[in-house]
């Protein structure tokens, strides 16, 4: 039982930081259209920036959390300015393999910054933890869950309740007549790159604590990260965070009472089978069509 | 593993410099001119040393480079080698097969004598055999292959100067099993080579010895939780752990958070680096305990720790094994080729299985070569207590030599 | 084959480019073989130059090893529409399974088989992943490859879970009793190979199978209530491209002597992409163009130490944004630019789909 | 040749096609009006197999499952489309060539070993191609990618592939949208030529006056059923028809 509860926990752990960079790259595409590959670099250099502010700053470790965050966010604003201009007239695949470059460049700044050694990020929690079921759940394990469950509400919050939110939707809908009913394009596609990126910090800043640095350490949450997206048919949030969620657990119950050897097997196996058996995702997806 | 340069905004100067010498480079075309690859003679001419290390990407083994080119100051410094000072050429060959090829293959044709790199299995399985063939001499520094005399690609060129792994195990298990007397261990390792060559011979040793093994598993490069694996360690009273270091600190916070952090937690030299990062926090690390060829900083041996102040002076960075290997690696390549008096590789190679060298090394206190090319048979136990290394014990050659014959 | 191809006159070189010859529409007068002459001649040229040189060789060896799954990843992806991140994987079975038959069966068999056994995979990848479009084929193919370095690294077959995966002593390539021994002897045979895929590649791209793969991927409702099943070409043409992955990876195993899980990561597939994407993704040309530049970048960036892997991926950016057609495309525009002088204006159509 | 019965199409909660049947006889030209959302277009996908439908029909007095666009095909019912969907990166004789009755060799292996012969058929499909192409007056105009084309080309391009498939049928969606008055009498013209050569036509269509000249007869729907049916002049005088045109 206390085995299950602690694979519980570390499982929902995944998910969450699998959700948080899944929904900055469904959030993007909505707005933008464009299937963001550089995500991984963006998880990267949050974690490193909180890692900066915390040590080279010298800043209470929260304060770095929200200073990563906050920079993110202008990277992001950043990015729409420089990088998004030349792709905006790409087909979706070529834009696709650009972010991924864009990506590994941020890795070589990250080596350039801070070289290639492995660096650790402390959790505001250190490494405390709670009974729960006679099993230790790290605290910031829970910290990790309640963080992405906020941001999660807050997210559908703003866009199924705020002017914003619908904006973004009709663009999502048909992007051409969105324009044509004087929908701000230009705006939304800053504060969405702005949005996306500040939440691949946040995920950056949360996976921190839980491994080490290192300037790849985005790239296999990235996976699942579009895995999770696929499952949720890059559609509602809510099929985003049950795949992400499904994706986490499946890896940790399928090494837990499995095979340790192969853990890795069991999510993408289980992603090969839904792209091939539901094509459109587990959750029906609007995007199927234009992806 | 671990890299550190000297100030950063230098090292974001000399990026732009980078650039433009990329571009510049990119117009001049040829990707490396072709030198002269001497057998026989060296009648007065400087020993071209290749230093072939991964320097790029997000592994980079910048401690064996800066160990080489510490010792290649210094020796220079004091006036060469046969009153000819060590031309050292360095090569990045990016931890992949390919590149650790073509790196060779750039170092055989720029003529260099003698060679020193392949700290994986990747980057020596590749370069080992264009060494043989090209006749170059080969210091190897991959504890983890089989590269030695009359392996599949070893041969009368190919020497390792670094502690066998199957020796280290060795120690490593012997101290568990005598010192501290444990009855039931726990086996993680990394999945990769390093911890699949590894974990069988930990369970061959511990069973010969009655030990019970409760649990052996790998976990992934990439692991982002080691729940599973450390659960499946509950009731041994010591975990042996072969990992990289940040896969490392996340099974010994895992471990501590799950009441299992006051039981020994052994692995690789890549605890020394878990230290000298700060992975696990300070308070944490009582129950770590290293296994290496040797550790300058819980080395008692006065000259060492000289050394290691003045390397730390000079790099910014601690002197680890790998500094010390690379350093010691270069001072055998002096000292076979003063031995054999000319630049003449068989000859060289003819000194490296002759000689013994003790004077100024840093890792091991005396490297001879055995008749399967292995120089180097000692291995330490180093506790991280506080985050202070200390010398737990000391394997010497007489002990190690050989028990890993069949392994590889 | 091609001799068919001529008797139609189809292949003559020097007639009038682009013309419909022999009655058949003008992809059959394009000048292919030419082109395949002339690509064959400058590598075996420049590498003639430098056999002297192991280091310049190997270089070219890997380039074109490289420029055989970029040939093969054109077909998959830019002709077949299919997303092929498994192309590495399909490099990593071909390689396997060719180094583990090698000393029982000889290079040559080892090798068919495995080709075979790539060729069956990816039709069986492709069948399962038939109804996912572009990304969502995109992510079931890296999951693929995902799981097939997994089992490359835990296999016992593979050198399992006790030796990392990891081969190595692996015996150079040997033909009818001839081993290609040096890297002077495996470019050559190397370049005989490439030579062998490009005239193939050629036969497919002068069939009805590169005009149905390119209706498919326009409109593939239209092509279909006209009769053609919008599947069969691009499964057919991810499977050709995945086995020359799979013949890629055969290549790589005997002529490096070793091979590990890693060098078949998803990774090593994106890299492919964008070697494709700098070359020119419009025609299989570009994808050995693209795997000459990317395999020698490195090596020229070789002096710049630490630096190399933000300098190389800042380069890479560069060239996409500003080469959209790749470096042939770009090529065919200035020769297209060129000739448009010489003829006081009169443009010969070239498209970069050359 | 096509024979069409109670053929009903629903999306979600509405019904487009509402119990439809018709027949069309060798070379027989059949206009089929109505408003727009009348569910003339929906009828067209639905016997095409392109959308989902019930209903059942027959060709050349075989029955065809619904929703299989390749066995309708086959069974020899070719079609156009509202606007014309061809292929900007193919030649017109390559795009008229992606219609053949039969398509043997035209993969991996007919590429390879079987050249020769695939080969050959290349040359039938060509000239063939080229035929369909010059029955619509684009001949001259083979070898260009079909990107340049005017709209108008465009169309005829269609149709010149939708002949080249040697169909018994060929159901055409708003042929003369977008053309003049003077090209819409040419596509009379031709649409006429093409059903003297014994295909039968299914035209889809506003302009009725060039509808009457040419169609052996007239059938209207509205609100998804069939409402009126006969020769044009007769149709066009009924009152119920009237009123549904004038009703839009």
């Amino acid at each position: 039982m206390s085995n299950f509860v602690a694979l519980l926990f570390s499982g929902l752990t995944l998910g969450a930081i699998y959700t948080l960079v899944s929904l900055g790259i469904v959030i993007l595409y909505k707005a933008t259209g464009i299937v963001n590959a550089a995500q991984f670099g963006l998880v990267g250099l949050g974690a490193y920036l909180a890692f900066w502010a915390s040590t080279d700053l010298g800043l209470p470790l929260v304060a770095a959390y929200l200073l990563s965050i906050a920079v993110m966010a202008l990277v992001g604003v950043g990015l729409e300015r420089l990088a998004y201009a030349p792709l905006r007239s790409r087909p979706v695949d070529s834009v696709f393999l650009s972010t991924l470059a864009g990506g590994f460049a941020f890795v070589g700044l990250i080596v350039l910054w801070y070289d290639a050694e492995p660096r650790s990020l402390a959790s505001p929690f250190g490494l405390e933890t709670v009974e729960i079921l006679g099993a230790p759940v790290p605290k910031h394990s829970l910290f990790v869950i309640v963080v992405c469950a906020i941001a999660v509400a807050a997210l559908s919050w703003a866009f199924n309740r705020t002017r914003m939110g619908r904006q973004v939707r009709a663009l999502a809908f048909d992007r051409d007549a969105a324009r044509l009913q004087g929908i701000p394009v230009n705006r939304l596609s800053i504060i969405t790159f702005a949005l996306a990126s500040a939440m691949a910090g946040l995920a950056g800043t949360l996976l921190g604590p839980v491994a080490a640095l290192t300037p790849e350490m985005g790239l296999s949450p990235m996976l699942f990260a579009f895995g999770a997206a696929i499952i949720g048919g890059f559609g509602r949030f809510g099929g985003v965070v049950a795949g992400a969620v499904l994706l986490g657990l499946v890896e940790q119950f399928g090494g837990g009472y499995i095979s340790t050897n192969w853990r890795e097997v069991f999510p993408f196996a289980a992603m090969l089978l839904i792209i091939a058996f539901r094509p459109e995702g587990l959750f029906g997806g609007e995007a199927r069509a234009r992806l | 593993m671990a890299d550190r340069f000297a100030n950063r905004k230098r090292a974001l100067k000399a990026g732009v410099g980078a650039l433009l010498s990329a571009i510049v480079c990119a117009a001049c075309g040829n990707g490396g001119g072709t030198g002269t690859a001497a057998e026989g003679d060296g009648a007065n001419r400087p020993l071209v040393l290749g230093s072939v290390f991964a320097l790029t990407g997000p592994q980079s083994q910048a401690p064996y480079v800066n160990g080489v080119r510490f010792a290649v100051e210094e020796i220079n410094a004091a006036g060469g080698v046969n009153g000819q000072k060590i031309e050292l050429k360095e090569y990045d060959d990016a931890l992949n097969a390919q590149k650790s090829a073509s790196a060779a293959q750039l170092a055989v044709s720029e003529g260099v004598d003698v060679v020193i790199g392949g700290p994986t299995a990747i980057q020596t399985n590749a370069a080992a055999p264009i060494y043989q063939r090209a006749g170059v001499v080969h210091l190897n520094m991959a504890s983890s292959t089989a590269v030695a005399k009359d392996e599949s690609f070893g041969g009368d060129r190919t020497f390792r100067v670094v502690t066998p792994m199957p020796e280290q195990i060795h120690a490593a298990a012997e101290y568990l099993i005598k010192e501290v007397k444990v009855k039931k261990v726990g086996l993680l390792g990394l999945n990769t080579d390093f911890g699949q060559n590894a974990l069988p011979l930990y369970a061959e040793k511990f069973q010969a010895a009655g030990v019970e093994v409760i649990d052996s598993k790998l976990y992934p490069q990439d692991a982002k939780d080691l729940t599973n694996e450390l659960l499946a360690m509950r009731g041994a009273d010591a975990i042996v752990d072969w990992g990289f270091p940040n896969q490392f600190a996340l099974a010994t916070k895992t471990a501590y958070q799950n009441g299992m952090g006051d039981i020994p937690h052994l692995g690789p030299s890549a605890v020394g680096i878990v230290n000298t990062l700060g992975l696990v926090p300070v308070e944490n690390r009582d129950s770590l305990i290293g296994m290496s060829s040797c550790d300058p900083a819980a080395d008692t041996r006065p000259h060492v720790q000289e050394w290691a102040k003045r390397f730390q002076a000079r790099f910014d960075a601690v002197a680890d094994a790998s500094a010390a290997s690379g350093y010691d690696a270069v001072q055998l390549a002096k000292a076979a080729v003063e031995a054999a008096g000319s630049l003449d590789r068989a000859k060289i190679a003819e000194a490296l299985t002759t000689l013994t060298l003790s004077q100024n090394t840093m890792c091991a206190s005396t490297y001879k070569s055995d008749d399967r090319h292995e120089l180097m048979h000692e291995a330490v136990v180093i506790s991280y207590a506080k985050g202070e290394p200390k010398e737990l014990a000391r394997y010497t050659a007489a002990e190690l030599a050989g028990t890993g014959r069949k392994q590889g | 084959m091609l001799a068919s191809d001529r008797r139609t006159g189809t292949a003559a070189p020097g007639r009038r480019r682009a013309a419909a010859v022999g009655g058949l529409p003008p992809v059959y007068g394009r000048r292919h073989y030419l082109t395949v002459a002339v690509v064959l001649a400058v590598i075996a040229l420049a590498g003639a130059g430098n056999t002297g040189n192991m280091y310049q060789i190997s270089v070219f060896n890997t380039a074109l090893t490289a420029s055989v799954a970029t040939v093969g990843l054109y077909f998959a992806y830019q002709l077949g529409g299919m997303f092929a991140f498994s192309q590495a994987a399909f490099m990593g079975i071909g390689a396997y399974t060719s180094a583990i038959l090698t000393p029982e069966h000889g290079f040559v068999f080892a090798a068919g088989v495995a080709l075979i056994v790539a060729a069956v995979l990816a039709y069986l990848l492709a069948f399962l992943l038939r109804d996912a479009k572009h990304m969502y084929f995109a992510i079931g193919a890296m999951a693929f490859a995902e799981i097939a370095v997994l089992v490359f690294r835990n296999w016992e077959v593979t050198a399992g879970p006790t030796g990392g995966g990891m081969l190595y002593g692996i015996a150079p390539p040997s033909v009818a009793g001839y081993e290609f021994a040096t890297s002077g002897q495996i470019f050559w045979f190397l370049l005989a190979v490439l030579g062998v895929v490009l005239l193939l590649s050629v036969l497919l791209e002068r069939s009805p199978l590169r005009r149905h793969a390119l209706a498919v991927k326009a409109i593939p409702q239209v092509t279909e209530s006209n009769g053609i099943d919008p599947r069969r070409s691009a499964m057919t043409l991810f499977t050709y491209g995945s086995t020359l992955g799979a013949l890629a990876g055969v290549l790589q195993a005997h002529s490096l002597g070793t091979i590990a899980p890693e060098a078949f990561e998803v990774g090593v597939a994106i890299n492919l992409y964008l070697m494709l994407l700098l070359g020119g993704v419009g025609s299989m040309w570009g994808g050995v163009a693209g795997a000459f530049f990317l395999t020698w970048l490195p090596e020229f960036l070789r002096p710049v130490k630490e630096y190399e892997t933000v300098v190389y991926s800042l380069l890479l950016l560069a060239t996409i944004v500003l080469f959209p057609n790749g470096i042939v495309g770009g090529v065919a525009w200035l020769a297209e630019k060129v000739r448009h002088r010489r003829r006081g204006g009169r443009s010969s159509g070239v498209t970069t789909h050359a | 040749m096509l024979e069409a019965t109670d053929i009903r199409v629903k999306f979600g909660g509405n019904t487009a096609v509402d119990g439809v049947s018709l027949r069309l006889g060798r070379g027989e030209v059949v206009g089929l009006v109505g408003p727009n959302g009348s569910g003339k277009t929906s009828f067209l996908n639905a016997i095409c197999g392109i959308v989902p439908a019930t209903g059942s029909l027959t060709l050349r007095g075989v029955p065809v499952p619904m929703g299989r666009p390749l066995k309708v095909r086959a069974a020899g019912l070719s079609r156009t489309f509202q606007t014309p969907q061809v292929f900007d990166d193919l030649t017109c004789v390559e795009n008229v060539m992606l219609s053949g009755e039969r398509f043997r060799r035209t993969g991996f292996l007919g590429a390879t070993l079987g050249r020769r012969r695939m080969l050959r058929d290349e040359h039938e499909r060509t000239e063939r191609a080229r035929r369909a192409l010059a029955t619509v007056g684009l001949d001259g105009m083979w070898d260009r990618p079909a990107k340049g084309l005017a709209y108008g080309q465009a169309r005829y391009l269609e149709i010149a592939r939708a002949l080249a498939g040697e169909p018994a049928v060929i159901a055409l969606d708003e042929p003369s949208a977008g053309l003049n008055a003077e090209e819409t009498n040419r596509l009379a013209e031709l649409l006429r030529s093409v059903s003297e050569q014994g295909v039968s036509l299914l035209i889809v269509d506003h302009k009725i006056e060039y509808l009457s000249r040419i169609c052996d007869r007239i059938d209207v729907l509205e609100l998804g059923r069939l409402i009126a049916s006969g020769p044009p002049e007769r149709v066009f005088q009924d009152p119920a028809v009237i009123e549904a045109y004038l009703g839009t």
